[in-house]
Order: structure tokens, then C-alpha cells, then sequence
């Protein structure tokens, strides 16, 4: 069984890297953007699916390695690689400065003020010269998107892969601990500041990359666009749909979820919102706990799986 | 027995004062914990015991006062590096990780415990397994936590604390809502504990329980140290009786 | 993996495919565009969805474009982008690249064009715009980018050549201007205009987007006593800010909007409280305005507000104008080719209901803004080009005055 | 002096409107854990409530106020029935996303309704003001004001002398609470959330007479009553009074004195130092 589902990711994964030499124009950007999605979904899934902590701050990550990249690029003219590096720098200098005083609030309480920094980041960057204020930078166009679709694939393989890789170390089972109970991990030896902090900032050096990547991508940037908590709360629904906690469940549902909300943006264009409001609505009181859980639970109960969860959790 | 209390205390609990907004939970308690001693702590509901408990693992930073371990002051430490110094807690009210299956609950306490842990998951889930055997729990490896029962969730917490090796264990009313026979067993497993040499403080509320077990017993009322010896003169120790009689005593 | 799962997987792939299939008209010329249908600005996105089919219906109706020796008709494929920039940006790729249009029309808002124009230039396929004029789009040197807007630069400049024969003349001036592209552009033209014609600028303030409490700003131009206050923002800001003026009674000798003044909304929202503004238009339904296709403009506004029931306002001219352009290119180019169309775009040089439409070196078009205001409830044209057309009502009263 | 005493009392007057829009989110908010991502989507819809009352019926937007809160309490009290009790106990991203979802849902349903046109509640006397010496206080602001205040103290003597307001109170302590009080817990989250929308409705209402309206304000305002709601503390209405109050003031000086595009770093700053230093408000209890 395990040999088997190695043998299919190692397919899916060489089926998506060859997607630009037999997929159209359209399916290698829808490619990239869902990609990337991916990547923000699994960043997220390292601090809020494996240790808890809901985070709305993770746009902010991402704006900053949107920033990196632009800023290093159009305000320097550095390699876009240097960007990146410096994207990253930027996401864990803040993963540390703002962490440990924001890490040490719990539930709704954590999620509010990363929510709220997300809304600083978009008023200062707005009154910063070089970050071109809120008019935003304009990057030097690449026309390459096969280039960008594979470095994107790249990251998303590298997120999972280091996703899976916490599941078997030490490091991994305490932020597990943490999410389950983070008083008694701290009273069996979990440094439990160090490892949220460590865990905010692995996050963050994912999606600072994603947002380098897209940066250079789209070519534009502004505030609004960089710090968009609207995207923070799309890798939330993506990795909670698809199961978070778990290594495969924030990618797929990330995959699912694009592929939905595409189809109605170009098939029911004016009430796409709409629908994916909806479906939002409706996943959330059917599968709590996400595609992983359902996958792995409706081969035993079948369609009562819903009724089941409905059950469970109303009052 | 008395060759033992000789040695120096493994801890060493000094004028220690906790408040909470305008409430002593805590009262300018003093004891010792000598090495591979049993003490009993037992008082009313109310009396401070787990906040006595919070207090030492360091989940909870004390107003006044000092605690050592192994004649150093830890009283500044966070509650992990106290973990890592070898100080072990179970919680009354029992919170495992409840989405972790048993082994792995253990195995926690095995990867992080005392000096650091193991640092290998396969060798921390083997030390694991070890411990649940020791308090019974084997056949439930597999289960998530929050699937067990009661008393099997008792065991469990112990299991949690051994599995970090540690030189102190505090054991935070391990034994209460047991049956006897539940409870005969639990005292089994505590005394096989101290056998390998680990100190415990036993916090009870049921009296009987403790007085077989306890090496030494201290009473808590109010917050405030009212007594501390023999189990049996202290038991007998009119102001222990009243406090725990309280009224009936008339 | 079970049945159910591959099920599911299934479903997953079939949802992928259908993103392949829209099937694009063979006998006709698709000209595509994403818009703002829905989201924060979408009440000005719909001006150029109903521009860009008004017009392209009309030509159709006049039996279509001739193109070499072939008759051709238009055909509009237009996307929602949810006033989203990354959307607007993969639905222009998609529509070049997947749907293979023609040729592109643009959005409205200047980072919309900022970012979408990036999407023509990298498929060289021209697009002519109409939604924005910040001067950032045409310093990129793209050449495939072409605007309909007059330049956010030049915005204010009737209106300050308006303000030195102004009887008593204004001395001191407050500009704000929101903090996003097209607004700052206008700010930083307008600066230097004011202090050649001898203005001192009294308050200078740049404000966040969006922002609908004024009462702070207001009360220091009230505090700083200007005679006259320039805003450049957007509609709904501009709205907030003369009901807060009206509620703290500031009342400056004149005040001046980039936009607003022009739209039948503005006017509506504000009733009786809307007189006395100025602003500025590049167009209006004049039946000066000669026109291929309408007759003048003055026929198409009539026309445009019959079909969808509001006045057009510059934003729908510059759409249709864009319609035009690209018409008018394939007609001159004689041929589909984007490459021959683009090089015919940028030589055009016709009449029509927007003015004459002729490409500058960096592709944007340059109008004169025509001064407008509102007075007794109707909108007016004061001052163009030539010198005052229309009396202005200036000194603005105060507000318990009117 | 006098500009300064003018940004005051901008700053109270504003502070006044933001307190109402917060109060009901705070209610939720600490007695069900909801946190309501959707709240200004109820504002909004307050708003258009409050509008069409005005332009089609001629009720005045202030007297309009009770009908638009008793008729925004019928549809909280139907959406916690039907929709948000179906969720109270799964984990807590799951309500974070539900009104994500309900947010994006109205405002598209608003949109589809009332077009993206923005509208303006505009009585005869929105515009008037009086006139303090050379401070000038306008008319509709201190209105809201008011009616701000007294709502928060209504909400504020009913939570703390009514009986369903004492079951609400013991029901943010403990979820099974209200048994006690001989109310049916589904019933009394219905109410709670009720209450909490009927409030937001007043706030749109109120809205409507000093700003515009239109489908998407509700994003913004659901994270200024973040704010405020915290910056005040959730465990009561006087606190969410004073933090209104907090941020009015504090954007106000913020414009004055340090530029007009940073209003949003002050009060967002304001609220993660808060948030650090003092997670349970200015007015909370200290844990």
C-alpha cells in the first residue's frame, strides 16, 4: 500500500511537470497560480494544521517575498534569485520579531492580531518610497510561464516533502504536541515558544517564495494585492477543505478548490463569488474536517459520513 | 529508610507564595522532597495542592519564594528546561493529546523528556511501548488518546511522565475516581517507580489511598503548610483532623 | 486507493477539462476583455461593458468592418475579474492565448492596466484601453499598450488655467489626492502647474484610498482658510468628502474633483448638495463630435442612455472610442494580423464621437479637459480649450447660503 | 487649539459610530466564539434596510432604526438556527470560514440586488451642524452618537439585570450555561446572534446618514470593529464604547498630525500592541 501511493505521486508529480510540453497556454497559468496556491496552503498547514495556530499572517509572508523579489529586481536591479533570498530573509526576520509576542496569544485571539498586522503591512508598505508606496512596483516582464510553472512545482514539492518529513521527527511531534495540548507539551520538555516561532517562520519561508515567484509572475505589485487577506483566508479554506494536518490534504484541496472556483469564474462569470461563498458554506457543515478525513472515513460509513458530522457538531 | 533521608533534597521548596488577583492559592509553603522519597500532599478541595504542583513544573510562575532542584535554583526557569531537568507531572484533570494514538502520546514524553529526550522517533516509540507495558496499558497502543477511558487515561498521564525518564515525578490525583482495585494497582505501579530510584510527590485527595503509599505526608489548608511528618502523627494532628472534618467536628 | 476515491479524482480532472472548450467564433473578429463586473469598483466597470457592446452592436448593425476584401462582423468575449488585478491578468491570457481573440479592449483602473498591459505586450497582441491614465502605464515603453484617457498628469490643468481669471482670484490651495497610481500621477502634475500660475499651496496632503471619514482633513482646510481645494480621488471619497464638508460647514471659494462631477450617480447620491462642484471632462455628448458610426455624440449618449438607462459619462465615450479604434485600425491595416494592426493603431488619426483619436509617441491619447460644473442641479461646461463657455458660479456660498 | 478641539470632538463623534458597529460583534463574539467575519456584510445590509426604508417609505433613518434592527434580528436569529448551530461544536477554523463563506455570499447577493451603485441616506438635516464658537458639531454625527450611547448602555443594563441577559452572560462562561436559566441553548445562541446582527443593522442604519453604501464596505468595517472590540475588551458593552471612543480620537490625531494614509497603522497598530500587551482589553478583566 505504501509502495503503491509512493508509485502514484511519483507519476502525478512527472504528469504535472510535463504539463507545458502537452497542456495549453491556459492550463500551464492556471497551472502556476494553483501551484502556488498549493505552496500558501502547505505553508500554512506547517503553523495552523500541524501546530494550531490559526494565521491569518501568512499574506504577510507572502507580501514580503513579493516585496523581496520586486524590490530587489526593480529598485536594485539584483538577479531575481537574490530577490527571492532576500524575500525570505525579510518573512523570517518578521517571523521572529513579531512571532514571539503574537505567538503567545491563543485561538481567536492569535488569529485577530495577525489579521491586524496583515492590515499594518498594507498601510505602512502604502508610506514606504521604495516599496513604491501604494501605487506599487512594476517588474520587468518575463514571458517564460513554463519556467514559472516548473519553479513553482519545484516549491510545492519541496513544501511537501518538508511537510512529510515533520511528520518523522522529533521536531514535527512537537508541534503536534503543541496543537493537541500545549501546557502538557511544555511540561514534557517541548520548548514550546522556540518550536512555534520555528514553525511561523518555516511557513513563512514558503509562502515568501510563493510570493517571489508570483511577483515576478504577474509582473505588478501593490499593497493590496501583496497583502490580501482575502488569500490568507483562500490557503486557509484550501488546507482546511483538504484536510489540514495532514501532508497531501492541504495540496489537494488547494488543486480542488482552484479547479472549482476556474470552472465558475469562466462558466457562470458574474456569480462565481457567489457560488464559491456557497460552497465554502456548505463544505464547512458537511466535512469539518476536510477531504483527508472524508477520503479516509466514507469508505466505512458511506453517505451517513455527513449525517455523522452533522450530528457531531451542532447543538 | 532513614539511610535515604539522610542524602540532599532532590527538591527543595522555599517560603513560596503564589496569588491569584487578590486570592492565596498558595501561602509561604516550605518543604523538602528528599531523594527517592514518596510524599504525600493531601488538603480539602481548595487548598492549593495543584497550584502546588503547576508551581514546581512551572506552568505557573510563583509571586514570592523559591524552588531548587538538585540544590539549584529553578524557579526561573520555563517549564521545558524544568521537563529536561528531570521533573515529571501527570494532570488532574487529564489532558492527553487527544488526536495522538497512545504509543504516541508516550512517545512524546520519550522524545523531549529529561537531558533532551531521544532523538529518534522509532527508539522513542520502543521506550514507549516499555512504559506502556509497565503501567498495563499495551493493548491500547494504537488508539487515539481521546478514545480511552477514565482510568485508563490515569495510566496513560503516568505512562506520559515516565516515558521521560525523570528524576521527580508529581503526580496530580492519579487515583482519584478509581475503584479499589483500580487504586491498588496504581499504588503497585507508584511504589515500582520508586524502586528505580525516582523521587514522587503524591497529591491525593482520598486519604486512605496515600497513607499506605506516602513515606511522608503534608498537609495543605488554605493554602498554608499545617502539617508535615509521619503520616500517622500527622493524621492524627488535631488541626488536620478539623480542617478536614471541618465542621462535623462538633 | 478505493473506487470512491478514484471517483473523486475522476471529478477533479473533468473539472480541469472543462477549462479547455470554449469554442471561439470562426467568421467573426473577437475583440476580448476583462472588466469589472463585480467588486469594490464595479459601478464604473459596467461603463465600458456596456460601452464596448453598445458599439460593437452599432457597427455590427451598419453591416460590420471591412477588412482586405472580406466582410467581417465583431464579436465581444468578455470575463468578470471580480475587481480582482491577478484575475484580470489570467483572464487576459486566456483569452489571448486560449480563446484566441483578435484583439483586446482594456479594463477600467490604471493598476488594472498597469498589470493587464503586460499580458499584450508579452503576446503582442494591441490593446486599447480606456480605464486608465496614470502616466506609469506609457513610460514602460510597451507597444502594444494604447490609452483612450487624456493623461492624469494634465487632469487639473484647464481647471488651474481656468483659475487665474477667476474674479476675485483664488490665491492659496489645498490639493488632496488618493494614494494610488492614477491619483498621485494627477497630484504630481498638477504641483508644478499651480506654482507657474503663481498658487500658493496651503495643504498637501496624500490620503489612503477608500478612506471615507474626511472630517479630519476638513477641518484643517477649513483651520488653513484656502480658497480652493483640488481633489483627486475616487468617486466614493469624493462623495464622503462634500456631505462631511457640507456637515462641518466648510465651505471653500471653489472646489474642484477629478471624478464624480461628471457621473449621473455622483449627482443623484448628493441631489441639491452637488451644486457648485467642478470637475473636469475629456468629452462631452456634443453634437460637435462627428461619428462614423453614431452620427455624433450627442445621438449616442441619447441612444446609450435609452438601452441601459443611465447618462454615459467620459468613461463609456472612451470605451466606445476604443471600440472605434480598433475598428477603424483593421479597416486601415487590411489585414488581421496583429502586428500590421498594431502599427495601423498607432497611425490612426480620425474623427469620432470621443474626439479625434490619434496616438501619441507613448500611446496615449492627448485630450484638452473641458472644466465643468454643476449648477442649479445640471451639469455645465464652463471652460475649455478657447476660454470660458459658460459663466461659473464662483464664489461657492456657504452652506447655509444656498 | 481650536483645530485641536475640533479633531477631538470629530474624533468622540466618530468614536461614538465605530462603538456601535463593534457592540454587536463583541457580543458574539464572547458569548458563542463566534467570530463573525461577516459582520459588516450585516452592516451593509443594515444600511440598504435603513436606505429603503428612507427612499421608498419616507422613514426617517433614525426613527427607522428600530424596524431595521428588529428585521436584521429575525435574519441572525434564522442564520445561527439554521446554519451557524450546525457547527458550534466543530473546531474553530470552521467558524472563521463559515462567515468568510456568509460574507462573501450577501455581499454577492447585495451586489445582484441593489447593484454596485452606491446610495446615501440623506435627510433634511444630514448636513446641518451646530456650531460651538468656532468648534462645529455636525447634526447626523451627534445623533449617532446618541443613539450609540444609549445602546451600549441599554445592552449593557440588560445583560447585567435581564434574565435572558444574565443566561447570556453565563453562557459565555460555560456553553451549557443557559440550562440553568431554564432557556433552550439553541434558542438562546439564536438570540445572542440575533442581538448581535439587530445591532450591526442599527449600526448600517446609522452608517448610511454619515458615509455611503454600497455592497462592499462590509470587509472594512468587520475589521475596524476587530479593533474596536478589542482595543475594548469583549467581556463588556462600555468597553467597546470606550475602545470606539479609543480609535475615533486616535485616527483623528493620526490625520492631524502625521499624515492622512496613516489612520489605518495607527489604529491597527493600536490593536496589536493591544492585543500583546493587554489581550483582554483596556476594559477587560486581566486573566
Amino acid at each position: 500500500m505504501k509502495a503503491l501511493v509512493s508509485i502514484l505521486l511519483v507519476v502525478a508529480v512527472a504528469v504535472l511537470a510535463a504539463v507545458p510540453w502537452f497542456g495549453s497556454d491556459v492550463l500551464v497559468q492556471f497551472g502556476i497560480n494553483a501551484l502556488l496556491l498549493a505552496v500558501l496552503a502547505q505553508g500554512w498547514n506547517i503553523i495552523g494544521g500541524y501546530t494550531g495556530y490559526a494565521s491569518f499572517g501568512n499574506s504577510v509572508f507572502y507580501g514580503l517575498g513579493s516585496y523581496g523579489v520586486a524590490i530587489a529586481m526593480v529598485q536594485w536591479e539584483l538577479p531575481f534569485a537574490v530577490g527571492m533570498i532576500f524575500g525570505v530573509v525579510l518573512a523570517v526576520a518578521f517571523a521572529f520579531l513579531l512571532g514571539l509576542p503574537v505567538l503567545r496569544l491563543k485561538g481567536h485571539y492569535f488569529a485577530i492580531a495577525t489579521l491586524a498586522l496583515a492590515q499594518v503591512m498594507i498601510a505602512i508598505v502604502s508610506n514606504i518610497g521604495i516599496a513604491g508606496q501604494n501605487i506599487g512596483l512594476v517588474l520587468p516582464p518575463l514571458n517564460n510561464d513554463p519556467l514559472f510553472y516548473e519553479l513553482s512545482l519545484i516549491l510545492l514539492v519541496a513544501a511537501t516533502a518538508t511537510v512529510f518529513w515533520l511528520t518523522r521527527i522529533r521536531f514535527g511531534f512537537g508541534l503536534i504536541a503543541i496543537r493537541e495540548n500545549e501546557e502538557g507539551a511544555a511540561v514534557m520538555g517541548v520548548n514550546t515558544t522556540l518550536y512555534k516561532v520555528l514553525a511561523f517562520a518555516l511557513s513563512g519561508v514558503f509562502s515568501a517564495l510563493a510570493g517571489g515567484i508570483h511577483a515576478y509572475w504577474i509582473t505588478f505589485l501593490d499593497p493590496a494585492s501583496a497583502f490580501d487577506i482575502s488569500l490568507n483566508v483562500k490557503m486557509i479554506i484550501m488546507a482546511v477543505f483538504g484536510g489540514p494536518g495532514t501532508v497531501l490534504g492541504p495540496v489537494l484541496g488547494a488543486f480542488v478548490l482552484s479547479g472549482v472556483s476556474e470552472v465558475l469564474s469562466s462558466e457562470v462569470t458574474s456569480a462565481a463569488g457567489l457560488f464559491f461563498g456557497l460552497v465554502v458554506v456548505v463544505a464547512v457543515i458537511f466535512m469539518p474536517r476536510g477531504l483527508a478525513d472524508l477520503m479516509r472515513r466514507f469508505r466505512t460509513s458511506g453517505w451517513r459520513y455527513f449525517a455523522e458530522n452533522l450530528r457531531a457538531h451542532r447543538i | 529508610m532513614n539511610a535515604i533521608l539522610e542524602i540532599t533534597p532532590i527538591l527543595e521548596i522555599t517560603n513560596v507564595t503564589r496569588r491569584f488577583a487578590g486570592l492565596v492559592a498558595v501561602n509561604d509553603v516550605s518543604f523538602t522532597l528528599k531523594q527517592g522519597e514518596i510524599l504525600g500532599v493531601i488538603g480539602p478541595n481548595g487548598a492549593g495542592k495543584t497550584t502546588l504542583v503547576s508551581l514546581i513544573s512551572g506552568t505557573l510562575p510563583p509571586t514570592l519564594g523559591d524552588i531548587a532542584f538538585e540544590g539549584h535554583s529553578i524557579v526561573k526557569l520555563p517549564a521545558y528546561q524544568r521537563a529536561r531537568l528531570g521533573i515529571g507531572r501527570t494532570f488532574q484533570i487529564m489532558r492527553p493529546f487527544p488526536g495522538l494514538s497512545v504509543l504516541d502520546n508516550v512517545a512524546v514524553g520519550a522524545l523531549f523528556g529529561h537531558g533532551g529526550g531521544e532523538s529518534e522517533l522509532a527508539k522513542a516509540r520502543e521506550q514507549a511501548r516499555e512504559q506502556l507495558r509497565f503501567v498495563g496499558l499495551e493493548k491500547f497502543s494504537d488508539q487515539r488518546a481521546d478514545e480511552l477511558g477514565g482510568p485508563s487515561r490515569k495510566r496513560l498521564e503516568l505512562a506520559k511522565a515516565l516515558a521521560m525518564q525523570p528524576k521527580v515525578l508529581l503526580c496530580d490525583e492519579v487515583m482519584a475516581g478509581l475503584n479499589h482495585v483500580e487504586i491498588d494497582e496504581v499504588i503497585d505501579v507508584l511504589k515500582r517507580v520508586r524502586e528505580r530510584g525516582i523521587s514522587i510527590l503524591v497529591i491525593e485527595h482520598v486519604i486512605k489511598a496515600i497513607k499506605s503509599l506516602s513515606d511522608r505526608l503534608l498537609v495543605l489548608h488554605h493554602g498554608e503548610k499545617i502539617a508535615d511528618g509521619e503520616p500517622d502523627t500527622v493524621l492524627s494532628n488535631p488541626q488536620v483532623v478539623e480542617a478536614y472534618l471541618g465542621r462535623k467536628r462538633a | 486507493m478505493s473506487n470512491r476515491t478514484l471517483r473523486l479524482a475522476g471529478a477533479i480532472l473533468g473539472a480541469a477539462a472543462i477549462l479547455s472548450c470554449a469554442p471561439a467564433m470562426a467568421e467573426d473578429i473577437v475583440l476580448g476583455a476583462s472588466v469589472q463586473l463585480t467588486g469594490p469598483v464595479a459601478n464604473t466597470g459596467r461603463y465600458y461593458r456596456d460601452a464596448y457592446q453598445f458599439t460593437i452592436d452599432k457597427i455590427n448593425e451598419a453591416g460590420g468592418i471591412k477588412v482586405g476584401d472580406k466582410q467581417y462582423k465583431l464579436a465581444l468575449k468578455l470575463y468578470d475579474n471580480q475587481s480582482d488585478v491577478n484575475l484580470s491578468v489570467r483572464q487576459y491570457t486566456q483569452l489571448v492565448s486560449q480563446d484566441k481573440v483578435n484583439l483586446l479592449l482594456g479594463p477600467f483602473a490604471s493598476n488594472f492596466a498597469l498589470a493587464d498591459s503586460a499580458v499584450s505586450e508579452k503576446y503582442q497582441i494591441p490593446m486599447v484601453q480606456g480605464g486608465g491614465a496614470s502616466d506609469q502605464i506609457f513610460s514602460r515603453k510597451f507597444k502594444y499598450i494604447f490609452g483612450t484617457l487624456a493623461p492624469a498628469s494634465n487632469y487639473f490643468g484647464s481647471t488651474v488655467s481656468m483659475m487665474k481669471e477667476l474674479d476675485p482670484k483664488p490665491k492659496s490651495v489645498a490639493l488632496l489626492y488618493a494614494d494610488d497610481a492614477f491619483d498621485v500621477s494627477v497630484a504630481e502634475g498638477t504641483r508644478p502647474l499651480l506654482k507657474d500660475a503663481g498658487f500658493t499651496i496651503a495643504l498637501d496632503e496624500r490620503y489612503t484610498s477608500n478612506a471615507s471619514d474626511f472630517n479630519s482633513l476638513l477641518s484643517q482646510i477649513k483651520n488653513a482658510n484656502v480658497d480652493v481645494v483640488l481633489v483627486a480621488g475616487h468617486e466614493t471619497e469624493i462623495l464622503n468628502f462634500v456631505r462631511q464638508a457640507k456637515s462641518l460647514s466648510v465651505a471653500p471659494k471653489f472646489y474642484s474633483f477629478t471624478v464624480g462631477v461628471p457621473s449621473e450617480d455622483f449627482r443623484k447620491a448628493l441631489d441639491k448638495d452637488a451644486n457648485y462642484a467642478f470637475g473636469m471632462t475629456a468629452w462631452l455628448p456634443s453634437a460637435k463630435l462627428k461619428d462614423k458610426w453614431f452620427g455624433d455624440a450627442e445621438t449616442f449618449a441619447k441612444e446609450y442612455k435609452a438601452k441601459f438607462g443611465y447618462d454615459p459619462d467620459y468613461h463609456a465615450a472612451s470605451g466606445a472610442a476604443d471600440v472605434e479604434a480598433l475598428a477603424q485600425a483593421l479597416e486601415n491595416a487590411g489585414t488581421l494580423d496583429p502586428k500590421a494592426v498594431r502599427d495601423a493603431i498607432a497611425k490612426l488619426n480620425f474623427d469620432s464621437l470621443y474626439g479625434t483619436i490619434a496616438f501619441g509617441e507613448n500611446g496615449q491619447i492627448d485630450l484638452a479637459q473641458t472644466v465643468i460644473q454643476i449648477q442649479d442641479d445640471k451639469l455645465v461646461a464652463v471652460y475649455d480649450a478657447k476660454g470660458f463657455v459658460e459663466k461659473p458660479k464662483y464664489p461657492m456660498p456657504a452652506w447655509n447660503a444656498r | 487649539m481650536d483645530l485641536l478641539a475640533q479633531i477631538l470632538i470629530n474624533g468622540i463623534l466618530l468614536g461614538g459610530l465605530y462603538a456601535v458597529m463593534a457592540l454587536g460583534l463583541a457580543l458574539v463574539w464572547g458569548v458563542l466564539n463566534i467570530v463573525n467575519l461577516a459582520h459588516g456584510a450585516f452592516i451593509m445590509l443594515g444600511g440598504y434596510l435603513s436606505w429603503h426604508l428612507y427612499t421608498y417609505l419616507g422613514i426617517d433613518p433614525f426613527l427607522g432604526l428600530p424596524i431595521t434592527a428588529v428585521v436584521m434580528f429575525g435574519l441572525g436569529y434564522c442564520l445561527q438556527r439554521g446554519v451557524l448551530n450546525l457547527i458550534v461544536r466543530a473546531p474553530m477554523f470552521n467558524t472563521l470560514l463559515i462567515t468568510f463563506g456568509l460574507e462573501v455570499v450577501l455581499t454577492y447577493l447585495a451586489q445582484m440586488a441593489f447593484s454596485a451603485d452606491f446610495r446615501t441616506i440623506n435627510p433634511s438635516y444630514a448636513g446641518s451642524n451646530i456650531a460651538l464658537g468656532p468648534v462645529v458639531i455636525p447634526m447626523a454625527r451627534l445623533m449617532a452618537f446618541g443613539v450609540a450611547v444609549v445602546l451600549t448602555v441599554g445592552m449593557w443594563l440588560f445583560l447585567l439585570h435581564s434574565r435572558l441577559g444574565r443566561a447570556i452572560r453565563a453562557t459565555a462562561q460555560n456553553l451549557v450555561a443557559a440550562r440553568l436559566y431554564g432557556v433552550e441553548p439553541r434558542h438562546l445562541y439564536a438570540m445572542t446572534f440575533g442581538i448581535g446582527i439587530g445591532l450591526a443593522g442599527a449600526a448600517g442604519g446609522l452608517y448610511g446618514t454619515v458615509s455611503q453604501i454600497d455592497p462592499y464596505i462590509g470587509a472594512t468595517l468587520t475589521a475596524k470593529s476587530f479593533a474596536i472590540a478589542i482595543i475594548g475588551g469583549l467581556d463588556n458593552p462600555l468597553g467597546v464604547l470606550v475602545g470606539g471612543l479609543v480609535l475615533g480620537i486616535i485616527e483623528s490625531l493620526t490625520v492631524l498630525y502625521i499624515g492622512a494614509t496613516f489612520g489605518d497603522v495607527a489604529s491597527f497598530g493600536v490593536l496589536v500592541l493591544v492585543l500583546i500587551v493587554r489581550p483582554s482589553g483596556l476594559l477587560g478583566k486581566t486573566a
